[in-house]
């Protein structure tokens, strides 16, 4: 153990319920330097920087600080110990200004009892202006875009007093010009000799930063090399272990008529269209998918094709019908079904069973003298358990107890279930392992072969290049690019998904 | 003082509540029950009669409401408030609040725990009524057997005189035997089920005897249901015991003079507030009278004719 | 009272996992019929200390004071189940009270006369007028967007107020009716009998029969459950939310209008104060079988339970002759007493699904 | 009540975007100060109706009423900011009083004798009974995790019950204490006055002034609308959530205790009754003032300016002389009422917020 080893987790696992999300590892933090953590969805990595900022507890291994073993039993304890995390998912207070969320939990004071306001805004106006931003520090946050509400989560951080910072993806949802600024803070604080361990999915901005890189597998720990002794190449193949073409099923099937055309759809927002002015088809026999980074209004997309969204002004076609009506009902009922992106707050219904969120959507039909027909239920989950190869402990199962790909599946089930024309699925494999990964992109095929049109969502470059037969690129609301399985690049999807222009 | 403006000099002069004022305010228990509606009705028809405005409000048991209301007199500069209290102790802060303000107060149906405050306090008067009750439920049961007493809220001072009355009779037959006591709160649904409970608990109960009419009901509601006979006597003489009895039904109550007394006490206030001073000792009772199927007929409305 | 109506709080759990946790799943069975369990050492306490307490007329008897405060709970539970809450049924009981004794004592005065309608139709016109305010419960809580409890708060008062307005605070004394008005028989729901059985307590048993197979076989109760469970997911699901959370006030305000048409019918007599403060105990006999105020889990059965829970108790305390003030603090502890017990199956639940999964 | 308690719903909004949005922006500052509208209006209509609404006697009189409401709707809108709820304010009022009542009255009986205390001693008994009640509620809802609607559900009635055991139903009816037992006094915090103010109000401002530095000046107070706001971020913040839960429990109890001293004081009397059924007032009182039951959102002056409402409107009723049952019905609307103003200013807001970002 060198002094240059500030911070150690070693031979950690951690297990919820049945899933084992890390499984004896033993990483290492250096003094001074950015440490780059990389994986795929659900490698382990949040589920690590939870453990090492108090949040989670490990259920085997221990954390060693400056060599000593410590035990971190709340954020407060690490906080205590001078570590600072910025937390993957937002955790601000909607209610609160800005101000009043850098400082939660740790207010100034004056004359010991009371908040100092002034002080507080005055040190809140600083770290804003540090980030690049002119923001009033007496904004709620709840009325800031995601991007904005970013750079308040990473200006917390920054006002601790820290000696290590963990950034679990801070820059999802900046542009690029955010991040630029970001990477100046970040070089400011290596040189105060403060460690940075810092998570990402975009190769080209880490590669920028990093001074050591890490890569996560599923749960595991899988290479830790020094950045300079690294290339892109070496990394993906870390994080895949594979090579990433071989990882995807891809679909071959013929294509047929078009089953969805959208004509000019545009969502009004707060700020600007959350979608703008966007047109696209979808074919029969065709996947098509739609990469942008964070924020770029694919779910508000996908949303208001659904009908969960009211458009200001665009239409909807499906097989050749104008759909005017823009309701879920209507649109379940025209032929589309969507498999949202947050299956926990959107998809699932956590207090029923398996069986009973198969069948949510179309459980009327199950009826007979209106009295649903128990056989008729357990006949219909089962055949569709059996054919999507859900792996479940039973149908009366409550749903929770599956797996993230697993609990997928049943929320793919309901939607097919419905017998859509058109899928709509948003980051069908955000958060799910490796092996589910490759299950969904078969079932996309086979889906598209059986005559179905596919539209998907993604953030990851590989699997929309090894997924999909046309790819749009969304950026702030627009559609900025299309390209085919033929000549889609990573490089191209990068430059497009960053770009302010419409395609032409 | 707070009570500025009100140009009457001294607030503690007994007559400086009149300072022209032609406003009776009369507060009651909730008029959802029929003897207060009556008290307040004969209460408000008296006063408009002698010439007065009136104010009719209603404390619902509740002695901070009871408060709120005669403060509220007091801004209004009332000649004088008729009370039927919500508390014997609770309320005689309010009273005397009310009395430095220089205004009268006149209690009617309940007394409270303090003489010198109101000018009046004019009850019927529960102890002959209950003794009266007992009376008629001894000789209903034959000297024997076995009874229920349903009491009202033990908070209400009436229902500890009632239950007493009743049972200084009642503990003079030694076969006499009451197997269950329950307060039902004034509350008829209350009773229903707590008399069927009982009637479960003793089967051989020959009669019930109530703290109030409502609880009569109840209790009667009850043996109704169970198809038993079961001898019940109330306390009030609603109209609606009234004709129970007239239909063999309850057997007995014991009519408290509720207009009467309103009555008197409005022509006692309108008195006081012309002369300055009491017509009449604080402490008055009116006696009550026992109703029974012999003089059922002649009772409407709180009153016995020709008594 | 068989023991099929041990009342799992949630949907049936995963197939019995192969395992040797003998022990827990043993304690576990015994925390998920808690509220059996509770009524079963109620019962056994009891008639322990007094012998009338389990004969067969005081089961009857009690079962039939459990019938009111169960019918409301039933409404309620539907309420509840969407994550909603209803303050206002005790209310709406006295509303509906005070409707339909009006009708029968007074009539309905109209232009031409007075009209008498017969007992059935009295009964279908005050259990209307509950659903009807239960709809207007809805519709503040969908379209106006007002928290189920404001909504159903202010509902408490302003129907207290109207039942109290209907006869200006007085009792409509006699329900009885004349051959000549045709209105004759409104004791029979409250008061007769039939097969030995108090009709009120068919009537329950119809009430919690058909709200059984709602929650369990028909897709509406499918759709209640997840509208409480997870109301975004079930939007995607096509589901009409707004329409689900309507009906179940709807729901709500008839049975609480039925439960004080029976409490009416057995006090021969209508008064205004009808049912007060009722609603507390209705929501919590839901609480005690084991329904999330949450939302989304429960089932009408355990509510069932939780009404005999409370009703039994109260009654064994008046039985033995327990002061009033007992009454209350004794109450009060065992539901929260009952809810503890509640977390601690989650807690040994969850655990046994880790150990198994 | 100058025009600087107009009160925001929540924390003062972004500096005044630059835009033509006049009229939109007039109407979003009415919809704001919409409590001190409905007052002015309630106040303007009952001046006209009634000459002796508008005096100061009177109004000296109502602000005297309000102080009760108030001081139990801030301790209240405390657990709300948080996301929990109080139902057990008016059982911890009525408990509070009839200990202090009796302390007073019948003394502390020692093994060596009774013991009397003085009346400030008494005050403070009085009130460390009720923040230890409210500590019960914080610990079942922190610790047992029970819901909070439920475990201050079962406290209403146990406290209630308890109260009404300490004098066995009855009422302690004699308060003035005696010079040689040197507990004399009592009545000057519900009876007297100061410079012409009751000191029931200026406890009242007091009590809403400690309430408002605390809300707003104290990290204390921006913990509690954080965990309002967002209890996992609270605790990834290193809040101790548990601890700020406990805190507003054990600050609505010791609050309900005030409440239930003054007024007994006022009375003269404790009766264990006292303050039965005033939870549903003050939640109602901060719901009115803008407070979100969902929690993070709400302020003191806002709760404040609805116990005035709510007084006022009582108030100015009795003194037109409206009957109690349309007393009832006004209330109800008037609550709902509010509330669907509050949806119509969110949304208006935002509306507003989208044209102007
Ligand atoms: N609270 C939880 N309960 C159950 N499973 C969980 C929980 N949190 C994480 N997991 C599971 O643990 C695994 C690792 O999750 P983790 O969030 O650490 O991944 P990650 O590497 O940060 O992924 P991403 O790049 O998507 O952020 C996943 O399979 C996930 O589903
Ligand atoms: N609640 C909100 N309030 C304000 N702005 C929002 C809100 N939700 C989304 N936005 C903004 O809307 C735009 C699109 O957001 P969204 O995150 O849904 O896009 P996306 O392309 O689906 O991203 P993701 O990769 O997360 O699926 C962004 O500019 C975001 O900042
Ligand atoms: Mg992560
Ligand atoms: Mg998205």
């Amino acid at each position: 153990m060198t002094s240059d080893e500030v911070l150690v987790a070693r031979g950690v696992s951690k297990s919820y319920g049945g899933v084992r999300a890390l499984k004896d590892v033993t990483f290492t933090a250096y003094r001074g330097k950015v440490n780059v953590l990389v994986g795929e969805n659900g490698a382990g990595k949040s589920t690590l920087m939870k453990i090492l900022s108090g949040s989670e507890q490990p259920t085997a291994g221990e954390i060693l600080l400056d060599g000593e073993p410590v035990k971190l039993a709340s954020p407060r304890d690490a906080m205590a110990r001078g570590i600072g995390i910025i937390h993957q998912e937002l955790s601000l207070f909607p209610n609160l200004s800005i101000a009043e969320n850098i400082f939660a939990g740790r207010e100034l004071r004056r004359a010991r009892r009371f908040v100092d306001g002034g002080e507080q805004r005055r040190r809140t106006r600083e770290v804003l202006r540090r980030l690049g931003q002119d923001l009033d520090p007496d904004t709620l946050v709840g009325d800031l875009p995601i991007g904005q509400q970013q750079l308040v989560e990473i200006g917390r951080a920054l006002l601790e007093d820290v000696r290590v910072l963990i950034m679990d993806e801070p820059t999802s949802a900046l542009s690029s010009h955010e991040v630029d600024v970001l990477f100046d803070v970040m070089g400011d604080l290596r040189a105060q000799d403060v460690t940075v361990i810092y998570i990402s999915h975009k190769l080209d901005e880490f590669r920028r930063i990093g001074d050591w890189v890490t890569v996560f597998r599923d749960g595991g720990l899988v290479a830790h090399e020094s950045m300079s002794r690294t290339d892109t190449g070496w990394i993906v193949r870390q994080m895949v272990g594979r090579d990433p073409d071989t990882l995807y099923t891809r679909n071959t099937s013929p294509t047929g008529d078009v089953l969805l055309d959208v004509r000019n759809l545009t969502v009004p927002g707060p700020t600007r269209a959350l979608v703008d002015d966007v047109s696209l088809t979808v074919r029969a026999g065709e996947v098509v998918g739609v990469y942008g980074l964070m924020g770029a209004g694919r779910t508000e997309l996908v949303e208001c094709l659904m009908g969960l969204r009211r458009a200001s002004t665009g239409e909807v076609r499906v097989r050749g019908t104008l759909e005017p009506k823009a309701t879920v009902r209507a649109r379940l009922k025209a032929g589309l079904a969507l498999v949202p992106e947050d299956r926990q707050r959107d998809g699932l219904v956590q207090t029923m069973s398996v069986r009973d969120n198969i069948l949510l959507a179309t459980i009327g039909r199950l009826t007979k003298a209106g009295l649903l027909r128990g056989g008729a239920e357990q006949r219909t989950a089962a055949a569709k358990v059996a054919e999507l190869a859900i792996k479940m402990p039973g149908l009366a199962a409550t749903v929770t107890a599956l797996s993230g790909g697993n609990q997928q599946k049943v929320v793919l089930a309901r939607a097919l279930l419905t017998e859509p024309v058109v899928l709509l699925l948003d980051e069908p494999t955000r958060g799910i392992d490796v092996g589910a990964k490759g299950q969904i992109a078969t079932l996309m095929a086979e889906l598209a072969a059986a005559g179905f049109g596919v539209l998907f969502i993604s953030s990851e470059l590989a699997e929309v290049i090894a997924m999909a037969d046309r790819v749009l690129v969304m950026a702030r609301g627009r559609v900025t690019a299309e390209f085919t399985a033929a000549n889609v690049t990573e490089e191209a999807l990068v430059t497009a998904s960053a770009s302010e222009g419409v395609m032409a | 003082g707070s009570d500025s403006g009100s140009g009457t000099g001294d607030a503690a002069s007994p007559s400086a509540g009149a300072g022209g004022s032609k406003l009776m305010v009369i507060i009651t228990p909730s008029p959802d029950n029929v003897f207060f509606k009556a008290e307040q009705d004969a209460a408000a028809a008296q006063a408009k009669k002698l010439g007065y405005e009136t104010l009719v409000l209603s404390h619902d048991d509740d002695p901070t409401k009871q408060s709120q209301e005669i403060d509220t007199a007091i801004s209004r500069k009332a000649a004088a408030i008729i009370l039927d209290n919500a508390g014997a102790d609770s309320s005689v802060a309010a009273i005397q609040r009310a009395k430095d303000a220089g205004i009268p107060t006149f209690l009617i149906d309940r007394e409270i725990n303090k003489t010198g405050v109101a000018v009046a306090q004019i009850v019927s008067n529960n102890a002959q009524g209950a003794g009266l009750g007992g009376q008629e439920f001894a000789k209903l049961m034959g000297g024997k057997g076995e009874y229920a007493e349903l009491t009202g809220k033990a908070t209400d001072t009436n229902a500890g005189v009632r239950s007493q009355g009743y049972h200084g009779v009642l503990d003079q037959y030694p076969d006499l035997k009451m197997v269950a006591q329950q307060s039902a709160n004034w509350d008829q649904a209350e009773a229903l089920t707590k008399t069927q409970t009982i009637l479960q608990a003793h089967p051989n109960i020959k009669g019930i005897i109530a703290g109030n009419d409502t609880m009569a009901l109840g209790a009667y509601a009850a043996v109704q249901a169970a198809g038993k006979k079961i001898i019940v006597v109330g306390f009030d003489g609603s109209p609606d015991v009234v004709s129970s009895i007239l239909k063999d039904g309850i057997k007995a109550t014991v009519l408290q003079p509720a207009s009467q007394i309103s009555e008197m006490a409005v022509d006692q206030a309108d008195a006081y507030i012309k002369s300055g001073k009491a017509s009449q000792p604080e402490k008055q009772s009116v006696d009550c009278v026992l109703v029974n199927p012999d003089n059922a007929k002649s009772v409407t409305d709180f009153a016995v004719a020709g008594s | 009272m068989t023991d099929t109506t041990v009342a799992p709080p949630a949907p049936a759990p995963a197939e019995a996992p192969p395992g040797n946790q003998a022990l827990a799943k043993a304690a576990l069975l015994l925390l998920r019929g808690r509220t059996l369990v509770v009524l079963v050492v109620l019962v056994a306490f009891f008639s322990a200390i007094s012998p009338e307490y389990l004969t067969q007329s005081n089961l009857i008897l009690m079962t039939k004071h459990v019938a009111i405060n169960a019918i409301l709970a039933i409404g309620v539970t539907f309420v509840i189940l969407t994550g909603g809450i209803d303050l206002s049924v005790g209310s709406i009981a006295g509303l509906a009270s005070m409707v339909s004794g009006g009708l029968l004592f007074t009539g309905l005065a109209l232009p031409g006369g007075t009209v008498f309608f017969s007992v059935a139709v009295v009964i279908l016109i005050g259990i209307v007028v509950g659903a009807l305010v239960g709809a207007v419960n809805g519709l503040l809580v969908t379209r106006f967007k007002v928290a189920p409890f404001i909504a159903t708060l202010g509902m408490l008062y302003v129907a207290r107020g109207v039942a109290q307005l209907r006869s200006d605070g007085g009792t409509f004394p006699d329900l009885a009716g004349t051959p000549e008005r045709g209105n004759q028989g409104f004791h029979v729901i409250g008061v007769d009998s039939l097969l030995g059985i108090p009709v009120a307590v068919w009537i329950m048993a119809a009430v919690a029969a058909a709200a059984i197979v709602v929650t369990t076989r028909t897709p509406f109760g499918r759709r209640v459950y997840a509208v409480g469970g997870n109301e975004r997911a079930a939007v995607l699901s096509g589901i009409r939310v707004n329409r689900v959370k309507i009906a179940v006030y709807v729901i709500s305000g008839a049975c609480a209008a039925l439960a004080g048409l029976l409490l009416t019918s057995e006090l021969g007599a209508a008064y205004p104060d009808t049912a007060t403060t009722y609603e507390l105990n209705a929501i919590a006999a839901a609480v005690l079988g084991g329904t999330a105020l949450a939302g989304g889990r429960g089932t009408i059965i355990g509510t069932v339970m939780g009404a005999f829970v409370i009703g039994f108790l109260s009654d064994g305390l008046v039985l033995v002759g327990v002061s009033t003030f007992w009454q209350s603090v004794v109450k009060g502890a065992v539901i929260v007493f009952a809810v503890i017990t509640e977390q601690a199956q989650q807690r040994l639940q969850s655990g046994l699904a880790k150990r198994t999964a």
